[in-house]
Parts: C-alpha cells; structure tokens; sequence
C-alpha cells in the first residue's frame, strides 16, 4: 500500500467522504445484484464492485464541473462523480424520474449537472466524447479536466489508441483511466492484452503513463491527483492503468464465471476487498473510528434502501415520452 | 419424427456442419470459445457458438475487442482461401468495423474487377425486446442492403436460420447474417441433415386473398396473430418472408399483390429509408396498376430505441398496429 | 448589385461568418488549416477552409488521420459548449469513425432524456463525377437519413449552401452536411450578410404542371436539362430540391403531386433504401389517390462506382435518363 | 548506409533485379506525373517516387504466393511486387484490359495472383485484411507472409492499432511497413506523431520493432528478411518503421507542396535519392557495371514507353461491365 499521509492530512472529512463513496458503490451494486436476481430490474446491468477504489480514488481529486465519460459498468463512476443514487436507481428500472427519464437505462446513466456524460453501451465509445470535453474546456479556457474511464478489453479498441494521439497531438487536459479487472467478458486479459501493459501504448505516443494499484485507493489519488494537475495546468495528457478485478460475473444474469476459479473469487473477495483494505487501515491507524464508519455503513444502506423503494413504485414513464428528445420527421 | 430445435441450436448445427465440410470455415469473434487466457474452464462462449471449440479447436478462436481489425482481417482471409464466419455480437458494432463492411468486403470484388471474391459471413444479433437500449437494439439491416456489394439475410424461423446460415457459407459474397436477439430461444422443426435456403427466395408464411403483409424477423410472428386475428373477422391476409432483404424477391411480393391489391410492409427498423420503404416504392414502381389502395408502411419510429420496457414495448410494431394497418387499407379501399 | 460565389466560398464564407458571431464555433479536420508540423508555408488547407485559420488561429485546427476520435471529440465538445464543425473529407470515410455518428452523437440526447445535446456539424465531400472511384464517390445519405438523432443536408447551389450551413451551426442536433464534389465550383449569387435556411423546406426549382421531379443534390441540374429537353417537346415539369433529406418536407411533395398525378425522384445514390425509395413510398403511402400511374426511381446502378470515365459516366443518373423516366411515365397514363 | 555483404553476396542477378525495380518505379511515376499533367490521366494518383527503395526491399524477399495490402500511394508495392507494368498503367487509364478492368484506378490497384491484395482509398484500410490474408496462411498451414504497407498518417487510425493486437495475439505471420516520408497531406509527422516513433507502438504490444532507413534498399531488405523468417517461422508480428520522404506532392495536381520548403526537395533529391544512392554504390564497389544498370535504365525506359501507348490507344471497358462483378438485385 501506498504512504497515505497526504490523505491523512487532508482530514477526516475527506477519509469519510471517501468511505462514504465506495459504500454507497458496493451497495448499490450488492443491492441491483439482489434485485436483478429478483427480476425487478430489466435490462443489461455490469456490477462494478470490487473496484471501487478506482472510481472513488480519481474521483475524490475532481471537481463538480470536471467531466467524467463512463463505460457499461458505468455506477461506479456516476456515484463517484456525485449522481444521485435515487435517480440512479429509478433509471435502473427505466422508471419516470430516473436520471434520464427511463430512457438510458444502466448502460446509458448520464448527468450533465454533475459533468457525468454518460455511461456508453460500446467498448471505449465514450473515450473521444472525453477528448471533446477536454477540447472544449480547452478553447473555452476553463482549467476543467475530463476523464475517460475504460476497461482493459476496451483499450484495444480504435477508437481508445485514436484518442491518445488526438490527446497528445492537441495537448487536451484529459486523463485515461484504464480499468484491468482482468477480463473482457470470460476472455483473459493474459490473452487479450499479450502479457503487455496498456500502459506502454500511451508511452508510446507520448502520454506519461503510470501502472497504479487498483484495490488501494490512496494510490489512485495520489495518481490522479498528478494526472489531473499536470491537465488543469496545460500539461496535456496522462494515462492510468489501474487494476482491480470485479466480485462479480461480467454482467448480471448472463455467466456464472466459469472461466474463473472459485479459490480466485474468494481470494479476491478476502484479501483484495478495497472497502475493507481502507477500513481496516484508517482503523489500525486510528484516523477514523469504527463508530464512525458504522454511521456511515447505516446511513449509506438506508439510502440505497430508499432508491430501491422509490423505484419500485414509481410510474413509468409516459408513452409520449417514446418521441420527445429526438427530432422526428415522422 | 420431426426434431424440433431452438433457432440458436440451428445456427449452431449449420456452422458444425459446415465446419465438418470444410476446413476452410474458420468461426471467429469475441468469446467464440470464452475463457482464453482465464485460469477456469474454457468453452464460456454464448450463443451459437458454445461447445463447438471441442470439436473444432483449430477452426474456431477467440478476438480481443479489435472488430476494425478481426472483420477486416475475414475480409482478407476470405480473399485468400478461407470462409470466415466472424461474430459481431450485437450489430450496432457494426459501427466500430464499418469501413472494413462499407468499403473493403463490399466492394473489394468489383473494385478489382472479379479477380477476387469475399466468401465471408458476418453473424450479427439485432433487434429490440430485450431492453438493452438505444446502442444495443438496432436493426440496421437497411443500411446494408443499401450498400451494393453485401448480401442481407434476416431469418424469422429455426428452419430457415440453419439453411441460410449454410447458404451464406458457400456464397461467394459477403453475407450480414441478422440473428433477432428475441428468435433465439423460439423453437421449431429443423431437418438433420445439412441444406440449403437460396437467397432471394421469399417464404410465403400464409396464403390470403385480401391484402400482402411482407414481414421480416421477428415481425413475421407479430404478422401471424394479427392474420388469426383478422381471419375471425372475415379478412384473409397473405404473409411474406422475404428472409433475405438483398437480394429481395421482388416477383413473389409482385405476384401477391397482383392478387390483393393491398400492401402492408412490417418492418422493425426506423422507417426513412427502410426496407418498408423499399418494398413500398418498388411495388408504386412496377405494380402500380395492382395497387387498389394506398401501400402502408409499418415500422418502429424515427426515434432510438428507449430502454424503459413501457417504452420499448410501444417502440416496435405489434401485431395490434399491423391488424389496424391492415383494416385502414381495406376500409379505405372499400369507401373509395 | 448581386454578388456570385463559388458553392466552395458559399460554405466558406458561412464558416468564417459564424466563427466570428460565435467563438463557441470551431473547426477541425485533416488539413483544415494545412501545413501544420511542416517547414513550409502553414494554410494547406484544401476546401472551403481555405485561409480561415489567419483570422480565427484559436478556433480552427489540423487533426491527426483519428476520425474515431476527433467525430467523437466533436460530440463531446459540442454536449459541453462548443459548436464544432468537423470535416471528414469524404463521406466514405464515415466508416472508420461509424459508431460516433451512429451511437454516439446521433442517440445521445435521446438515451440521456434530453438532458444533453449535440450541435455539431460534420462536413462531408460526397458523389460521383471526379474519377475517384468505388471508395471515394459514394452519396450514403440514405444511410444517414436512416438514422433517427441525424439531420441530413445536401444543398444543390451556393446560396443554399451558405445559408444551411449557417443553419446547420446554430442548430441543436448533429447535422451531416453533403457537399457534392462536382458542384464546388459551380457559381450562384449569394447574399453577402449572414442568414439561415430552414431545414425541412424544400426549393420548388421550377414550376410545372405535368409531372413532379424530385431532384437531390447535383441531380437538380440534371433534372432542369432534363425539364428544359421535355419543355420543347410541351411537357411542363415542377421540380422540387427537399435541400434536407432528413427532415424532409412531404408536404411541398404532396402539394405538387396533387397537381401533376406524377413523381419521378432522381437520387444519384444507390437504390435500394434509399432517398428515392423513401420518397417514393411516402408518396404511394399519402398521396395515392393523386397518384395517375407508377412512381419512378431513377438511381444509380446497385454496384460500386467504376474508377474507368467511361462506365463512371454511366453510372449516375444523367438528363437523358430523368427525360426517360419522365416520358415512360407519362406515356404509361396515356396510354392507360 | 548498412553494410551490404548479403546483398553482394547473393550475386549480380539479385542487385540487377533489385536496381530493375527500383528503377521500373521511378520510371513509372515520372512519367505518370508528365501524362498527368497531359491530363491523360484522370482521377487521383498519388506518387511512390522517393521511397523505392522501401518496396523493392521488403519484396525482395517475398515469394510470388506471399501476399501484400497497399495503400493509395501503391504503384511501388504492385511493381515490386511483380505486377505487370502495361496492366498497371491500363488500369490507371481506366482501360480494358487493365489490372481490374478500369474499375479500379490507381487507387484500387490489385493482382492477386501475384499476392497483391489492392491499393486502398482508406488510409490503414488494407492493413486489417493483410493480417486476414496472414491467418489465411496459418490456417492452411502454408508458410506464406503476408506484409501490411502503411503511411506514417495511416499509423493514427484504429484499424492499424487494432490489428497490431489482433497480429500479436493471433501470432499471425504478418509484417507491418509503416513507410513515414514526413507528411499525410500537408501535415507534417512532427506534429500528427508527436514526436514518437510508430515503432513504439508496435514494441507496447509487444511486436518486434525496428526503424529502418528506407534510402537504403539494403537496410530495408535485410530488416525484411529478419521480419519475414521471423513471420514464416511461427514467430509472429514485426513491425518496421521505414523513413523516406516523397519526391512529388501528396497527390497528382492536387498541391504546390508549399508546405515544404523548396531547398528541403533540392536536398531530398540531390543527397536521398535510392536509386542513385543504388547506383553510386554498386559502381563504386564495381559489383554491377555501369554498362549493366545502362542496360537496365534503358530496358525500363522502353516497357514504361510501350505500357503508356498502349494505354493511350486501349479501348475503354465495355458499358456492360457497369454491372458485372457484383451482385445487383436491380
Ligand atoms: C465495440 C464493442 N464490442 C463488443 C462489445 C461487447 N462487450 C460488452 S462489455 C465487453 C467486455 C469489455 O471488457 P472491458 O473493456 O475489460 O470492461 P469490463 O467489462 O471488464 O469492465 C464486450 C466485449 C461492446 N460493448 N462494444
Ligand atoms: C480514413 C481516411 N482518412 C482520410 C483520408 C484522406 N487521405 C488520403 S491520403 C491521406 C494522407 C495519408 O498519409 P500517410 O498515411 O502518411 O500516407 P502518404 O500519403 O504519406 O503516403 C489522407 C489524410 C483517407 N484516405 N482515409
Ligand atoms: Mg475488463
Ligand atoms: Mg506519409
């Protein structure tokens, strides 16, 4: 683990700010798992337990109007980038007041207010949109930084390797976040990254590039802390590889992880649970107290609890919806 | 005794048997076998193409997400000798391997003046039903029966999928092959032994002297109940599969509308220039004179595929909106 | 005195225009300023961006060949403050970069509830005429206007050209805006000061009473020789320029086939879903009972353009076809 | 300039050959620029002068069957890769009797028979199918390579840095020839790479990456060779980045090349020119006589004279052709 003094210093509020994000992750997600089995929810969900640090690491060092550009295992990020988890939730289960009025869905959650532009459908689709927010913060002269997170399957798509040049040739105040989780679907990154870092292809154009471990946030704010000032500063582009497998199977309903071990999911789940790895260190070192992250624990699951709740009843959405937010000729 | 089989078992069949034929069938795509490069067990493909990596461990691989180059890299491979069968997953990723469609597999065989051909098949899953919103609902396949060069089959029934899967192999051309992501656990009566489906032959699904519904994939089930249901009231419909959109046979449709009078065109796609669309004009162009009414076109709205299942489920056309299709062309024809 | 301009300068000076109102406005593409990261002279540009980059040096730039990424930087640009027009060169070339214009920037404002939107433009050279070949001739509008979130646009003269282009800026949907090669430099007059043609309105290019001619882009010229050639022999065409294929204005369509009984569409695309179908079809939908005889499509061939002048000129659709179909469509309602 | 002992080694026959096809290239395009400004020519020609020495190198170690992708700056590769002249200039007349029959054009330039897979329109659009045209070989057990040509402007498309993947995870035998010669267009490479090396991209994935002088037909061939009994041995993927700069415009009456200083194509013509590079070299170590390369230049002179008369007097294809070699439905 990383020397964590700078997080420690920043203060408890942080330390609990922190916590809180990656609780309500691992919540929501432990709860749409529960739900989905139960059928409530439709559609195409990717749970992104398990990598919580990553979303909440680079996060916590983002402001409000900062950009974030998401991927199919998009409520990691949405709930880091400060959506709502309510309108998270009704989005879910496409209901009237979800983040998109019930039209996106899991795979399409955005919130403009709060610079999340979106989860994407497609493998590093949302990469360049990321280069554009950076463009545009650019020329309108703003210090906003976009982020573009991906998984490691994603990073070998066009579209990721035809951003890293843009970013660089243009100088764009953007950071790529990869996210290992070791998998793309059931294929292994083993195989589909040819025992070779993502890490090296920014390198290779240019881009500062940096491997960080994924369970330990700290790490990854620490990282994206430099990422993000070398972007606010002019300093153009920068490259995290983080790694952290997901608990759970590649998308809710679809496998039952055969291409994993068992004794590798419950390895991961014992020793590289990245809530427990900061619980039990701001404990040990006395930063924050059990009492105080118990409050946290309650408060994080009675608001999950109240998403679930208000999703449920709530209307959907209404039929004229179907042609508002489009331009139709007929 | 008849075998009944699951339309994806079928598609299953239909590569097992062509790969038996031939060793140059090579099946590729992302998670064609599943578990590459994982410590767990191999084989966590879904779809068609489960289980067959056993049989077939030297014709059949896994692709990194890379469709610009796996596509293209089929393109190239059917050009040298091989029939490649990739996997597109869902065709809205069509869009990340577009050009490798659009301007080298389409067009390589005309551009170099027939010195080369490009036997590949690209298998694709569309449609909507499964709430998988905007980017993963599409049907597309009027974007490429538009492009000249690529054919465009779109099988409705098990039967159907297997003998045009087998014909999409052996064609000299490249094949979009439109698996509708709703059709895939329907079931039906499959023949054993391998066969053929020639492309441009329409399926006449049911016989009718009132008025030709042509419908395609999934739309040809919703055309069945809303002909049950006309049916109680007197009208007799003729139902249409064209099963493939390029090439379409255009003289079956002809034929049928020389016979009712009426067309109704059920397509799951948007509808500016659509395959409803098409049929609609071609039948205004050269059947004109048959015509006892306006055509109609039933289709899903200008408008992407919304996630809600509220939503979605008025999104598509349904048998309700083809029966009220159907009675407002023949109410209109007989007030005229 | 009224002024003439190039169709190039037409855009040109819209371009320059509108960065100047707005410095939200920018432009990108290969060579969009020209030169840059060379010893030579900076301004290479070819194409209306010509010169551009000597007034607005922060608000045009040359992009690296990443169409994926700067397409897709442009849709993210524009959902965060910007206005980008950024340039493809060739439409063909809209393949490597498919998926930011089919599930990126068309569906965006959609999948997010409206919550976002994507004023961008993307420029794109289109068409046949300039011996370019299968891979840099194409029209592929038709697979644009398929695509619900797009608008479509593909001007006929300069002063259209201007004028929906400053459109095309200031509005809040993407906007792929055809410009066909063959007509940058034909001449018109055209308003100095800024101002906006509206989408969804066509031009009636010429009034008549006999038949309706819908004519698409450089297929409007061809359509007036045509009209010219039928005139002499007393047949009165009205020629109508949608100028968008999508929105497209059914109504001016409707209103003239309502007077003439007849509708040739002339669309130098490919024909199956294409513009002419989808016209055609909406026609034989909405108006048949206007309708005096059959709907006539006249297109190109379903190949790939031949690089070879003499098939290249044989390719698209020419006066003498457009006179053709006129006369055969006319003749037919005689005779009938 | 690499030593050259293999080159000499392997005989007068070889150097002959070589100089042959370095020289049929320079011939053919010099004149194709003359009939172009004749306007003899229509359509869009780019020139391959100034780089020969890249196509006669690496297909110098080609067998007839191993297969080449090209780009729309492809007269070298179809010449070096033994395509006929007089079908070559036929095609770029669009005449019948042409390579594709006049449907193709300079830019659609193919003989596959002679393993040339085509030009292409779509910078890095052939390269995926070279990698396709690799797998062909492996799954049929053969020993046939298969070299993907591509400009330094094509390196920034996807589709090349999707096929780097699929190459190193595939094992393909598959050589990449990035030729940079400086510009795409009018843009210079230092700003479009950033000041890296496209070899780097290879060596991130972990393909075998060289940079080559692309002046020297000698370097070129022996990197080649290297790349070539690497792919044909079952060691996959190379990569070779090949530097030599462009004697005309990017396109034929397209440019004035002011984006180039003059005195940068005087130096480029008068010290990097392969040919004459060739030339000096083999005289000065007298193993070719400067009777033979005299016989050569002139050899060459009367091919190229007799392909343009008889391109100039061919007959156009037949209207019927409009509609052969594609399915048409109407
Ligand atoms: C272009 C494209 N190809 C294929 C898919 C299907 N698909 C969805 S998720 C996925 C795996 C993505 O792996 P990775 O990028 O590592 O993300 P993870 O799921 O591991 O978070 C694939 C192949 C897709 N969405 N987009
Ligand atoms: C995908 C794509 N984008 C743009 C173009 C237009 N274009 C043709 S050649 C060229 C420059 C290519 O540069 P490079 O790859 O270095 O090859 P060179 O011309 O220098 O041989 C461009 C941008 C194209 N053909 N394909
Ligand atoms: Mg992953
Ligand atoms: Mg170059």
């Amino acid at each position: 683990m990383t020397n964590h003094r700078d997080a420690v210093a920043a203060g408890r509020e942080l330390l609990i700010e922190i916590y809180r994000t990656m609780r309500t992750i691992r919540e929501f997600e432990d709860r749409v798992h529960t739900e989905f089995a139960g059928e409530d929810i439709p559609g195409a969900v990717h749970l992104y337990a398990g990598q919580e640090a990553i979303a909440a690491g680079v996060c916590s060092v983002l402001s409000d109007d900062d950009y974030i550009a998401s991927t199919h295992r998009g409520h990691g990020h949405a709930v880091a980038k400060g959506c709502d988890v309510t309108g998270m939730m009704l989005e879910l289960y496409g209901k009237s007041g979800g983040l998109c009025g019930g039209k996106g869905g899991s795979m399409h959650i955005a919130d403009f207010d709060r610079g999340m532009l979106g989860a994407n459908g497609v493998a590093a689709g949302g990469v360049p949109l990321a280069a554009g927010a950076a463009l545009s913060a650019k020329v309108r002269g703003t210090d906003q930084v976009a982020v573009a997170f991906l998984g490691d399957g994603g990073a070998n798509q066009g579209a990721f390797a035809e951003s890293l040049v843009l970013a660089v040739v243009w100088q764009l105040p953007v950071v790529f976040v990869v996210e290992d989780n070791g998998f793309a679907q059931a294929t292994g990154t083993s195989f589909h990254l040819a025992g070779k870092q993502i890490a090296l292809r920014g390198e290779a154009v240019g881009i500062p590039s940096r491997v960080v471990d994924g369970y330990d946030v700290f790490a990854v704010r620490q990282a994206a802390a430099e990422a993000v000032e070398r972007a606010r500063s002019g300093g153009g582009p920068t490259l995290l590889e983080c790694k952290a497998d997901r608990f759970y199977g590649h998308m809710e309903g679809w496998d039952q992880q055969a291409y994993r071990l068992e004794s590798e999911i419950d390895e991961l789940r014992s020793s590289h649970d990245c809530v427990k790895l900061f619980a039990d260190r701001v404990l040990a070192d006395e930063s924050l107290t059990a009492e105080e992250l118990s409050a946290v624990d309650a408060a994080v699951r009675a608001r999950i609890d109240a998403a679930v709740e208000e999703a449920r009843n709530a209307k959907e959405p209404d039929i004229s919806e179907l042609l508002t937010d489009v331009y139709a000729s007929y | 005794m008849a075998r009944v089989l699951s339309y994806l078992d079928a598609i299953g069949e239909a590569l097992t048997q062509e790969m038996r034929r031939d060793p140059a069938v090579v099946v590729f795509g992302e998670d064609n076998i599943g578990g590459t490069g994982t410590n767990g067990k191999l084989g966590n493909a879904w779809g068609p193409t489960k289980g067959l990596h056993q049989e077939f461990p030297d014709q059949i691989f896994d692709a990194p997400i890379t469709e610009a180059a796996f596509v293209g890299a089929a393109v190239g491979a059917a050009a040298t000798g091989l029939r490649p069968v990739a996997d597109l997953l869902f065709v809205d990723f069509a869009g990340v391997c577009f050009d490798q469609i659009l301007n080298q597999a389409a067009k390589l065989r005309y551009m170099v003046g027939g010195k080369a051909s490009v036997p590949l098949v690209l298998r694709a899953m569309w449609g909507t039903g499964m709430r998988r919103g905007a980017q993963h609902s599409q049907a597309l396949y009027p974007i490429f029966a538009h492009i000249p060069g690529l054919k465009v089959v779109v099988p409705a029934s098990p039967a159907d999928a297997k003998g045009l899967m087998i014909t999409a192999i052996r064609d000299q051309d490249p094949v979009i092959f439109f698996e509708h992501k709703m059709l895939y656990f329907s079931h039906g009566v499959v023949p054993e032994e391998p066969y053929e489906i020639p492309f441009g032959k329409a399926r006449i699904v049911r016989e009718g002297g009132d008025c030709t519904i042509v419908a395609i994939g999934r739309m040809v089930a919703e055309a069945e109940t809303a002909a049950e249901q006309l049916a109680a009231d007197g009208v007799s419909c003729e139902i249409i599969d064209p099963r493939t959109v390029s090439p379409l046979d255009e003289e079956t449709i002809y034929a049928s509308v020389r016979r009712t009078g009426h067309l109704v065109v059920v397509d799951e796609s948007n509808p500016r220039c659509s395959a409803a669309s098409d049929i609609g004009s071609l039948v205004a162009q050269n059947v004109f004179d048959a015509l006892r009414g306006p055509v109609r076109m039933v289709t899903s709205p200008h408008a992407p595929t919304p996630f809600s299942p509220a939503l979605e489920d008025a999104y598509a056309p349904s048998a309700a909106r083809i029966s009220e299709a159907v009675q407002a062309v023949l109410r209109r024809a007989v007030a005229a």
